[in-house]
Parts: structure tokens; C-alpha cells; sequence
């Protein structure tokens, strides 16, 4: 075997790499070859090609991300923006809260319980190397239809590997979704964020600086994981005996990782940490080249000190290689000692690398000979920026003219009540508890609120009561029909939720799932999500702080829905006075914020009764969505309110179930004046809640909202143990929870 | 003088900080033990919390056992000290036999989250005295290996000798034999069970307060004795 | 009545944080000399009628569709010798080095 | 080198739920005849030296003590016949009833 030195590469120009099969093209492979100035050696190509992927570099879809910074509302409140591993909010009393939603689309199909498992191992590190201690995750899910075959193996797997890592690393779940539609068959989307907490005096950046500072590399050994494509240039050019295929699975040690976690921040508490990174997707490459491109100066590596789980694997493989649970850390000469004794302490393996240099390349060492010589820029940050082609797809038109308002709907009140039991039971809208009983929820001891609620909330403060509030939200549905409508619809039902527990929206985090880029029809519908998205984060003044683009999902010629998944995260002065989703006093009077307009485009009654999608969504008036929340807000501070639930798919009816279910206690609803019982119960207009007043409160909430120019109703009291929609049907509450609970059992056991 | 109270952390525990917040809670001092010291630092009464310690990897509680904080832990429960095992910590009391029987999968392989209702009855306890016998209780349960398991003769032993502590009331969530949730050693000192008292000494973030009662009970026996 | 047993251990290159687990364990519990362990599942199946090659065949099929996950797992099917129900731990050391 | 495998299984007494919950979902798989799963462990240990009498005494204490958990299972000890790495799913496969 030649290991492909720098020396050799100068003195071989000609040689044929496997560029092409590495996912490079033509130009990208002779802008790498007019960067160095030579041909590229194998360890080079390697980190070039995976670094230049459409995963890291994120060529297709940066020069629309742009605007998230372009637009981005004046925020006092963002201490770290796009750019560095998650973003970092200022929540007051000097604490700082960084989150960030991630997508494991593929591993997680591929081997669910493994791919969704490492999906929460590498966003918790994401936060890790932030500087904060993780405090919560959440998973948004979405599958194909409930009762195809392959559902039954990717949702148990998914669910099971979100809990098992999740669990054992002692984090809260606190949130997320589960989604069924056809169109994410084959391509099942599974995304994790997580949240963590920090003095603002902790944060921790991605960057080496100091010459002579070492580079550390510590957590679990270096093994063949994730590096299908690099084994190519192993096998097919250098080494034609090796090992012909890796694994591109990557299996998860969540214990492993809660060392790492417990090991890291008493580094952080010690001021042993300079600069850190996490390993994540392109492992090594992608932290050195990370940690020296931000920094000032270079930096040395000797590649053959890397602790290995399989002595057999090449250089190129292991700069490639995507084990989990590693970290890599920049420390002073000085405190070098110190942090090893720690790493010890936890039983963490850690060793010294390389260290960062005077000059300004990034240069790697494979037994003394040198393999990588690169300006670290040139890889990490000046990948290649593709402004792909885009066209408002043609079947659009078509789609929106087929109103879902011209569907027939029920003829008389039995109808109308067995459409209701029907959307209840219905996969999308029915208990998720199968999944969430899977997920500890309580571990931490900070949990305000949890599943089923409209948003997690945790408490930062034991002293203060402050705490933060999570909700992720995203419809692909609605962003079929509009893509730039469906991510305002997306964010503002995320900002609903937050705002409808009491807590003030702050900042915004997204994973934008879609299909290939390489179609016109889906580049256009990402470019539309993203100006949607942007421009109501500046309405609503809440930046964008990070997050995750995933393509690609699709199969063959057909998408999945575009469906930007948004989280927001809110603030809350005092966690005691959130306001909760249930609805338990009798006697309380139900009131609906907000106007209930004949909109059912994209609606999950047109889904579940008609199996239908098209016209047009819920329109969208963020300034509506705004005052919204600050009435919500403004009523949990001043205790006017008991309860509060927001409206989304489903539409009223759905949502005064889901509150009537948690609290016990049933409601007697009125269809108010102007309204039909259907479009009174199944329109899904946006900016709308309902909330349970407090008689003694009524006239003051009335007075708070005409003087705010919100549109208010009584619609209903809340009383025994049915929901009684008068003049229309009357169903029991066991008969609801009966049918709401029993689906997800029934389907996966 | 307050009550020390140790709450040992092995690698992989969880919810170590929940239960030292809890004896605070309570009204005693709580006191961090590292799972590779074994000095136990003058506390009064040990508890072993919940998570997955050495990632729950062979067995649940089986690398734990065998970490040198158990050995005096083990020396200690047997002269007398008071010790609570709490899920995680309960399996490390089986498998250290300072309590008979083990804990399998959950008969419905999930692992399971939930607020559990529980009788208690045995309320003569170091840590469940501050109940009242057939007392019902809610507290958070969570789980994926919290089955009870023990031979015919052990089970019938331990019913005789009123040693079972806690029963699962409104369903068996995780298939232990006879509604098992959690049992104590003949001496009284040594209890353990797989639902969580820790999670419920707060309305703010659990289901009830049941919880509080085995910290007050053992902080009440300690100042007495 | 006969016993097909199959053994599903993690493909080698595939990480194995529980055989991990147990391997550093042991120089606490003062066990040298065993360089590696592997963790995988043994399935013991009750087969009736006679282990032929077809109701081979078959087994084989449900290994490689259902008990291992062929992703990460590598299986072994194969009749076992030993037809007397699983040994109690006394039987067990009988058989066992002693 | 050497490999001793130790296999473990619930004791027959025991509930085996993740051997009922793979027999209970057989016949939806089409498979009948099988009349009883059980799904233990099996370690792999890779021994240093020689495996003799002493060395194997030594596993058996291993096993009985740490292994498994002799309140609930049964275990034994092996020298295993095959001394090469784990088998690659095609290997196994010519290995199989085929
Ligand atoms: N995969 C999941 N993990 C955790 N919680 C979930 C998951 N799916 C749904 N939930 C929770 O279940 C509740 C209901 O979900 P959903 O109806 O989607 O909420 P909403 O419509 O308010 O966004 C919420 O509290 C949500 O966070
Ligand atoms: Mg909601």
C-alpha cells in the first residue's frame, strides 16, 4: 500500500482519483486542483469531497438561507447567530438558553432505531459544544400512511432509538410531533432538537486560536462508521485489499455520550477550553477544518494518535469516519494536564492530537509522512454555492383550483358527529401517548410542561422561576399549496403555541426538509419557504438562530410535501403561572380569540373525510398572530385565563377534545352567531385559541380584548362529562377518549 | 445538626440531582457520593437513584454493583444504615442481593413513562413511615426493565413477612409478579422500588407531592434514633 | 421435537457499547487476560417435527428477515446438539470447567 | 487466541416476553411448527493464552457472578469450535441449512 503523501501527489500530477464517484463534479474537482496548486492527495480529496456535500456545505440552499441574516429582525435578545454550531438567545438574569432542531431523514430509514438514536447524539452535542448543558429534546416525526407496512418498522424503530438515547442520557422530552402522510413513505422525516442552558460568560465558540495550543480529541474511539463513500478511494485506488465495504450505519452509545456530556462541563467550569467542536457528519474533517478555519492561526495533526476501535482503517477513513460520542477541544499547553485528569475522572478517553500553528494551513500527519496540506477556509467555509435553477411548478395551478371548500360536507347533525369521532380517531389527530410514553419526561426534575400540551416548558431558575418555552411546528400539507404561506403558517403556529403557554416568543430554529434541489419545481418551493419564513420572522421579530437543511427526500421523481418544521422557543418570567391546556373547572366559560373563516384548504377534516388535498391554506396575518400572543401572554401574567389551547389541524373541535380529554370535564359549546356547526367546528383559520375564563375574570378579559381590538367569543361553558354541541349532537368524553387513544395502539401494538 | 443524606452518583446516573433536591426538599442535607470513593463522608442514610448506570449495558444495575461506594454501601445497609434504591437503584440492590428477586424487561418490551398510582403497604419502614398502611399514592414511573421477578417460595416469603412495600394499583405497567413495585429487606432499612418518589415532591413539576414522605420519614427516624 | 438455535451477534465493524461495557468491567472485577467481548442475542426455537432441510431453509429465511437485522447483524443457524431442556444452573456447572 | 462463548438464558420458570413477543408474531409471518421461542445472550470472549482447565474455571466464576444473574438465568460455558472472526452475513449463509 502508497500512502498518498503531499510529496507524492506534487510528484504525480496525473494521477486518476475517484472524484466523481465521491460525489465531486468536473469543476468543483478543478477548483480543488487550482486551490492547492497540485493535485489533490486521497486524505485531501477525501475532506474536500465530503466537506463540499450537499450535507455540510450546503451549496443548493445557502444563497437562500441568506436572508434569514439578511432580514433578520432587531433582536437584543440573540448573543449568537447563524453560523456557529446553534444559535444562543439571552433569556435575562444572565442566563442564555441555544437550541436547534436537526434532521437524521436517512439514517433514520435506513436502521430507525440506530439512525434516530444518533439524530438526538448529535444535536445534543451541537449544544454541548455551545458551552451550555442540554436540558431537553423533542422529536419532530413524520411517516408514511399509519397502516403501511413500513410505517410498522420505522415508527416503533424511530421511537424506540429517540427513547433509548434520549433516556439513558437523562434528558426530557418535552415535545414534538407525528405526522402521517403517504408522501413521506420511503422517505420517513425525523427530526431532534435540543436545548440547552449557559451563563452568558460560558459560551463556547468553534474556533482554534493560540499557536501552540493542543488540539484534543476526546470521547469514544475512532471506528469505520458512516464512510461508505471514502471507502472507495481505500479500495479502488490505494489499497485495493482493504476492507471493500464500511458501514454506513452508525450505532450510538448514549452512555458513552452522558460521560461526554458530565466530562465537558466540568471542563467548562474549570476554564479548560479554548475553542471546541463537536464530530459530527464528516467527523474529523470536519472538526479541524472547522476549528482552523475560524481560528487565526493553522493547525498540525498527527493522524496516527487517533484512538481507533479498528486498527484496519486507512487515513482518508479516518478523517471520514462518523463514530459518535467525540468531541474535539483547543486547550492551552498549560491546561493540557488538568484536562486529561478530568477526561480520566469520567472514564473518557482523550488524547492530544496536534496542536494549532503559526501559519495558516492546516497540515495532517500519517506516520511522520504528510498527507493533507490545505488552507482550511478553502474546506470548511468556500465550498462551492450552486444558484440552482427554480420554476413555479405547473401542476400548482391545477392544485389550488381544486378548492376544498366546494367538498360536500355533512348533510345533518349525525353526519356532523360522526365526521367529528372520524377526525378524533384519525392517526394525525388522535393521542400520540404510545410515542410519548416511550420518553421520560420527568428526569431532571425541570419539567413545567410536557406532551400533551401546546408547549414544553422548563425551568431554568430554581430560585426565579425562569424558564423557557419549546413548540415545533410544520405542515406540509399547507406547504404543498403555498410553499411561502406554508412556513408562515409553520412558524406561526409554533410562535401560538409558545405564546398560548404564557411564554413571549423569542427566536426561531428550522429544519427545512424537501426534495431534490436538482428539481426546479421543489427549488422554487424551497426558495418560496424561505422567503416566507424570513420575511414573518422579521413581522414577528423573531430571528433565526440556526438550524438544518435537509434534501433530497424523495424517491425517484416524487417528492415528499415540503415541510419546513419550525421550532420557536419563548421566555417566561415565572414558569408557576404558565397556563396549561386543560380544561378542569366546571363552570369556567370557553371563550374562541381570533375570526373562523370558511377556510379548509389543506385541512385534516379534507384528509380524513375526503381524502383530498388542494385550493389554498388558512390565510396568514402575523400582525393577527402578534396580538394574539399578547393577549395570551397579558392573561397568564394577570391569572385571567386557566387554561388555553391553540387552534391548528382540526380546528376548534379538535382542540376543545384534546382540552376537554386532559382535563376531565366536558363543555357545553354554542355555535356563535354567523357560523355554521361545520365551519364552527372544522375551519382551520389561523390565528385563532380557545380558553377557559374564570367567571369572576370574564368581564376583565372581555375589556383587555375589545381594548386590544381583538375579536372575542363565548362559545361554550365548560360542564359535565360530554361535549354538547347544542342543537347538533351530544358525544360522552369515555366514548372520545375511547376513540381518540386507541388508534396508535391499535396500529403498532 | 441536619441530616446527611448521600445520594450516589455512578456513571450513568440520572437522577442523582432529583433526589438530592429532593431530601433538600425534605428538610435534610443532601451529600454527593462518587461512585469510585468509598468513604461514604458521616452520612446517615444512603439512596441510590434512578438511570442507567454504566449504560444499564449487561444487566440493569449489574456493573454498579460491583463499584466501590457498593462496597460500603453493601457493609453499611447490613449494620443497619437506612438506603433507598429507586429504580436504577433498586436493580443494584437485587443484583448486590442486599434484596431479593431481580428486574426483567417490561412484559410489553416499551419503555414506559407514566404517573402510577401505588398502595402502600408496609408503612413501618425506615423510609415509609410517614405513610399510613394502604395509604394511595401517585408518583411518576419510568422504566424499560422494571419487572419484578422472584421465585414462588421468595414471593410467598416476602408477602408473609409483610416485606412488600408498594403495589401497582389501576394496571401492572411493566408485568411484575403479584403487582410488585417495591420491596424492603427484613431489617426495614433497605427499600427499594422501580416508581420514582424523587418526581413528585413539587407541584410544579410533578403529578402530586406523595413523593415528599420517604425523605420526611427517614429524616424523622434519623433524628429519633 | 428439536431445537434450532440462532446466534445474532453485531457485525465486527459495528461498535458494541455493551460488549464494551462488560469488557471494562473487568479488570475491577480482577478477570486479565480477555481481550475482547462481544454481546449478541441467542435464540432458542422449539421446532416440531423433523429438522430437515427444508424447515432449515426456512428458519434461515426468519433469521435474516426477522431476528437479525442484517443492517448490523450477522447470524448463525444450527441444530442444537443438546436436546434436554435448558440446563438449571446446578446442571450447568456439572457441564460446565470443572 | 482463543474464544470461550458464555450463553445465558432466562431460566425456564421465568417470563421470557421478548422470546413471546417473536413466537407471537411467527404465524403473521407465515411460519408455523415453532412451538416455543426463547431469546437469551451470548458473549463472545477472546481469551489470551491457553484455555485450559484453570482459564475456564476462571470464565465460569465470571459468568456465574457477572454474566448472568443466577436468581433469573442459566448459563454455559464453551470453548468455541469456530476460532475465525464472526462469520459475514454470505459466509453464514453457506453455513446455513443451504
Ligand atoms: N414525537 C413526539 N415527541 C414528543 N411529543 C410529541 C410528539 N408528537 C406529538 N407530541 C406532543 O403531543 C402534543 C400534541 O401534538 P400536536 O397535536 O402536534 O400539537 P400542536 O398541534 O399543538 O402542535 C404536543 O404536546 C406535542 O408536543
Ligand atoms: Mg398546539
Amino acid at each position: 500500500m502508497t500512502l498518498d503523501t503531499v510529496k507524492h501527489a506534487g510528484e504525480t500530477p496525473e494521477a486518476g482519483l475517484p472524484w466523481a464517484e465521491l460525489g465531486l463534479k468536473e469543476d468543483e474537482y478543478a477548483r480543488i486542483r487550482e486551490i492547492l496548486g497540485r493535485r489533490p492527495t486521497g486524505a485531501e480529496l477525501a475532506m474536500y469531497s465530503v466537506m463540499w456535500s450537499e450535507h455540510c456545505s450546503y451549496k443548493s440552499s445557502k444563497v437562500h438561507l441568506k436572508q434569514f441574516g439578511e432580514k433578520a429582525p432587531a433582536s437584543d435578545a440573540l448573543l449568537v447567530g447563524i453560523g456557529e454550531n446553534a444559535g444562543v438567545v439571552d433569556v435575562g438574569q444572565g442566563y442564555a438558553v441555544t437550541f436547534k432542531v436537526e434532521s437524521h431523514n436517512h439514517p433514520s430509514y435506513i436502521e430507525p432505531y440506530q439512525g434516530a438514536a444518533t439524530g438526538i447524539g448529535g444535536i445534543v452535542r451541537d449544544i454541548l459544544a455551545m458551552g451550555a448543558r442540554p436540558v431537553a429534546v423533542m422529536d419532530p416525526l413524520r411517516f408514511g400512511a399509519a397502516d403501511h407496512p413500513d410505517t410498522r418498522r420505522v415508527l416503533p424503530g424511530a421511537v424506540a432509538g429517540i427513547g433509548g438515547y434520549g433516556n439513558c442520557l437523562g434528558l426530557p422530552n418535552i415535545g414534538g410531533e407525528v405526522v402521517f402522510d403517504p408522501c413521506y413513505q420511503g422517505n420517513p422525516l425525523v427530526n431532534a432538537l435540543c436545548v440547552g442552558v449557559m451563563k452568558h460568560e460560558d459560551i463556547h465558540l468553534a474556533k482554534a486560536s493560540g499557536t501552540g495550543n493542543k488540539v484534543i480529541l476526546y470521547g469514544a474511539r475512532t471506528g469505520g462508521d458512516g464512510i461508505g463513500g471514502v471507502s472507495v478511494l481505500a479500495s479502488e485506488t490505494f489499497d485495493s485489499t482493504g476492507p471493500a465495504k464500511r458501514p454506513a450505519v452508525q450505532v450510538g452509545d448514549p452512555f458513552q455520550e452522558k460521560l461526554l456530556i458530565e466530562c465537558t462541563l466540568e471542563l467548562f467550569a474549570e476554564d479548560l477550553v479554548t475553542g471546541i467542536q463537536d464530530l459530527g457528519g464528516a467527523g474529523l474533517s470536519c472538526a479541524t477544518s472547522e476549528l482552523a478555519s475560524a481560528g487565526s492561526g493553522g493547525m498540525r495533526v498527527e493522524l496516527d494518535t487517533v484512538p481507533l476501535r479498528d486498527s484496519s482503517l486507512s487515513p482518508e477513513e479516518i478523517l471520514m469516519s462518523e463514530s459518535q460520542e467525540r468531541m474535539c477541544a483547543i486547550v492551552e499547553p498549560a491546561k493540557a494536564a488538568r484536562f486529561l485528569e478530568i477526561c480520566e475522572k469520567w472514564d473518557v478517553i482523550a488524547t492530544v492530537i496536534g496542536e494549532v500553528t503559526e501559519g495558516d494551513r492546516l497540515e495532517i500527519y500519517w506516520q511522520g509522512e504528510q498527507i493533507v496540506d490545505v488552507p482550511p477556509r478553502s474546506v470548511a467555509h468556500e465550498g462551492p454555492t450552486y444558484h440552482r435553477p427554480y420554476a413555479r411548478p405547473g401542476w400548482l395551478d391545477a392544485l389550488q383550483a381544486d378548492d376544498a371548500g366546494a367538498l360536500p360536507r355533512p348533510a345533518d347533525s349525525a353526519e356532523l358527529r360522526d365526521q367529528v369521532l372520524r377526525l378524533v380517531g384519525s392517526p394525525n389527530q388522535a393521542a400520540k401517548s404510545w410515542v410519548t410514553d416511550q420518553y421520560d419526561k420527568y428526569v431532571i426534575g425541570n419539567t413545567v410542561l410536557a406532551q400533551p400540551e401546546d408547549s414544553g416548558m422548563i425551568r431554568i431558575d430554581e430560585e426565579t422561576n425562569l424558564g423557557v418555552a419549546l413548540a415545533t411546528d410544520g405542515n406540509g400539507r399547507y406547504a404543498k399549496l403555498d410553499p411561502y404561506a406554508g412556513a408562515q403558517l409553520a412558524l406561526a403556529e409554533a410562535y401560538r403555541n409558545v405564546a398560548a403557554t404564557g411564554a413571549r416568543p423569542l427566536a426561531v430554529t428550522d429544519c427545512l426538509n424537501f426534495g431534490s434541489p436538482e428539481d426546479p419545481g421543489v427549488m422554487w418551493q424551497f426558495a418560496e419557504a424561505c422567503r416566507g419564513l424570513a420575511d414573518a420572522c422579521r413581522t414577528l421579530g423573531t430571528p433565526v438562530t440556526g438550524g438544518n437543511v435537509s434534501l433530497y427526500n424523495q424517491t425517484g421523481e416524487t417528492a415528499i410535501h415540503p415541510t419546513p418544521v419550525v421550532g420557536v422557543l419563548g421566555v417566561i418570567d415565572d414558569v408557576t403561572r404558565r397556563t396549561p391546556m386543560a380544561f378542569r373547572e366546571e363552570g369556567q366559560l370557553i371563550h374562541l380569540l381570533g375570526d373562523t373563516r370558511e377556510e379548509f384548504g389543506g385541512s385534516a377534516w379534507s384528509q380524513v373525510v375526503h381524502d383530498h388535498l388542494g385550493g389554498l391554506p388558512p390565510a396568514v396575518d402575523l400582525e393577527r398572530e402578534r396580538l394574539l400572543a399578547e393577549i395570551l401572554i397579558a392573561a397568564s401574567r394577570d391569572g385571567m385565563v386557566d387554561a388555553a389551547h391553540d387552534l391548528s389541524d382540526g380546528g376548534l373541535i379538535q382542540a376543545v377534545v384534546e382540552s376537554c380529554l386532559k382535563g376531565g370535564t366536558g363543555a357545553r359549546l354554542i355555535v356563535p352567531d354567523g357560523l355554521t356547526p361545520f365551519t364552527f367546528l372544522f375551519s382551520e383559520s389561523a390565528g385563532r385559541a380557545v380558553v377557559a375564563v374564570p367567571r369572576s375574570e370574564e368581564v376583565r378579559f372581555n375589556d383587555m380584548c375589545a381594548a386590544r381590538g381583538m375579536p372575542v367569543a363565548r362559545i361554550g361553558v365548560l360542564d359535565g362529562d360530554a361535549i354538547e354541541v347544542q342543537g347538533e349532537f351530544t358525544l360522552p368524553l369515555n366514548e372520545l377518549r375511547e376513540i381518540h387513544e386507541r388508534t396508535l395502539p391499535a396500529l403498532f401494538g | 445538626m441536619t441530616t446527611r443524606i448521600g445520594v450516589v452518583t455512578f456513571p450513568g446516573s440520572l437522577d442523582d440531582r432529583d433526589a438530592q433536591r429532593a431530601v433538600r426538599l425534605a428538610g435534610g442535607e443532601p451529600v454527593a457520593l462518587w461512585h469510585r470513593d468509598k468513604n461514604l463522608h458521616q452520612v446517615d442514610a444512603v439512596v441510590l437513584p434512578g438511570g442507567f448506570s454504566y449504560g444499564d449495558y449487561l444487566r440493569c444495575g449489574a456493573i454498579a454493583r460491583f463499584s466501590p461506594v457498593m462496597e460500603t454501601v453493601i457493609e453499611q445497609a447490613r449494620a443497619g444504615m437506612p438506603v433507598l434504591g429507586i429504580c436504577n437503584g433498586f436493580q443494584v440492590l437485587c443484583e448486590s442481593h442486599l434484596l431479593p428477586g431481580a428486574l426483567t424487561r417490561n412484559d410489553h418490551l416499551h419503555f414506559v413513562c407514566r404517573d402510577q398510582k401505588l398502595r402502600v403497604d408496609n408503612a413501618d419502614t425506615a423510609w415509609t413511615s410517614d405513610y399510613s398502611p394502604g395509604q394511595e399514592i401517585t408518583v411518576p414511573l419510568k422504566n424499560g426493565e422494571g419487572g419484578y421477578v422472584a421465585a414462588e417460595r421468595t414471593l410467598d416469603a416476602l408477602e408473609a413477612e409483610g416485606r412488600v412495600v408498594f403495589r401497582y394499583l389501576d394496571g401492572n405497567p411493566n408485568g411484575s409478579r403479584r403487582d410488585i413495585a417495591g420491596i424492603t429487606n427484613e431489617a426495614g432499612n433497605v427499600v427499594g422500588l422501580m416508581p420514582h418518589p424523587e418526581h413528585a415532591v413539587e407541584t410544579l413539576t410533578g403529578p402530586t407531592t406523595d413523593g415528599l414522605g420517604f425523605f420526611t420519614s427517614v429524616l424523622k427516624k434519623l433524628v429519633a434514633a | 421435537m428439536a431445537r434450532v438455535v440462532v446466534d445474532v451477534m453485531l457485525k465486527p465493524e459495528i461498535l458494541d457499547p455493551q460488549g464494551q461495557a462488560v469488557q471494562r468491567a473487568l479488570p475491577r472485577l480482577g478477570y486479565e487476560g480477555i481481550t475482547d467481548v462481544r454481546q449478541g442475542k441467542r435464540f432458542e426455537l422449539e421446532v416440531e417435527g423433523p429438522v430437515d432441510e427444508a424447515a432449515l431453509a426456512r428458519i434461515h429465511e426468519l433469521a435474516e428477515t426477522f431476528l437479525a437485522n442484517t443492517v448490523i447483524e450477522d447470524f448463525r443457524v444450527r441444530v442444537e446438539e443438546v436436546t434436554a431442556p435448558v440446563e438449571s444452573t446446578e446442571s450447568v456447572t456439572a457441564e460446565g470447567a470443572r
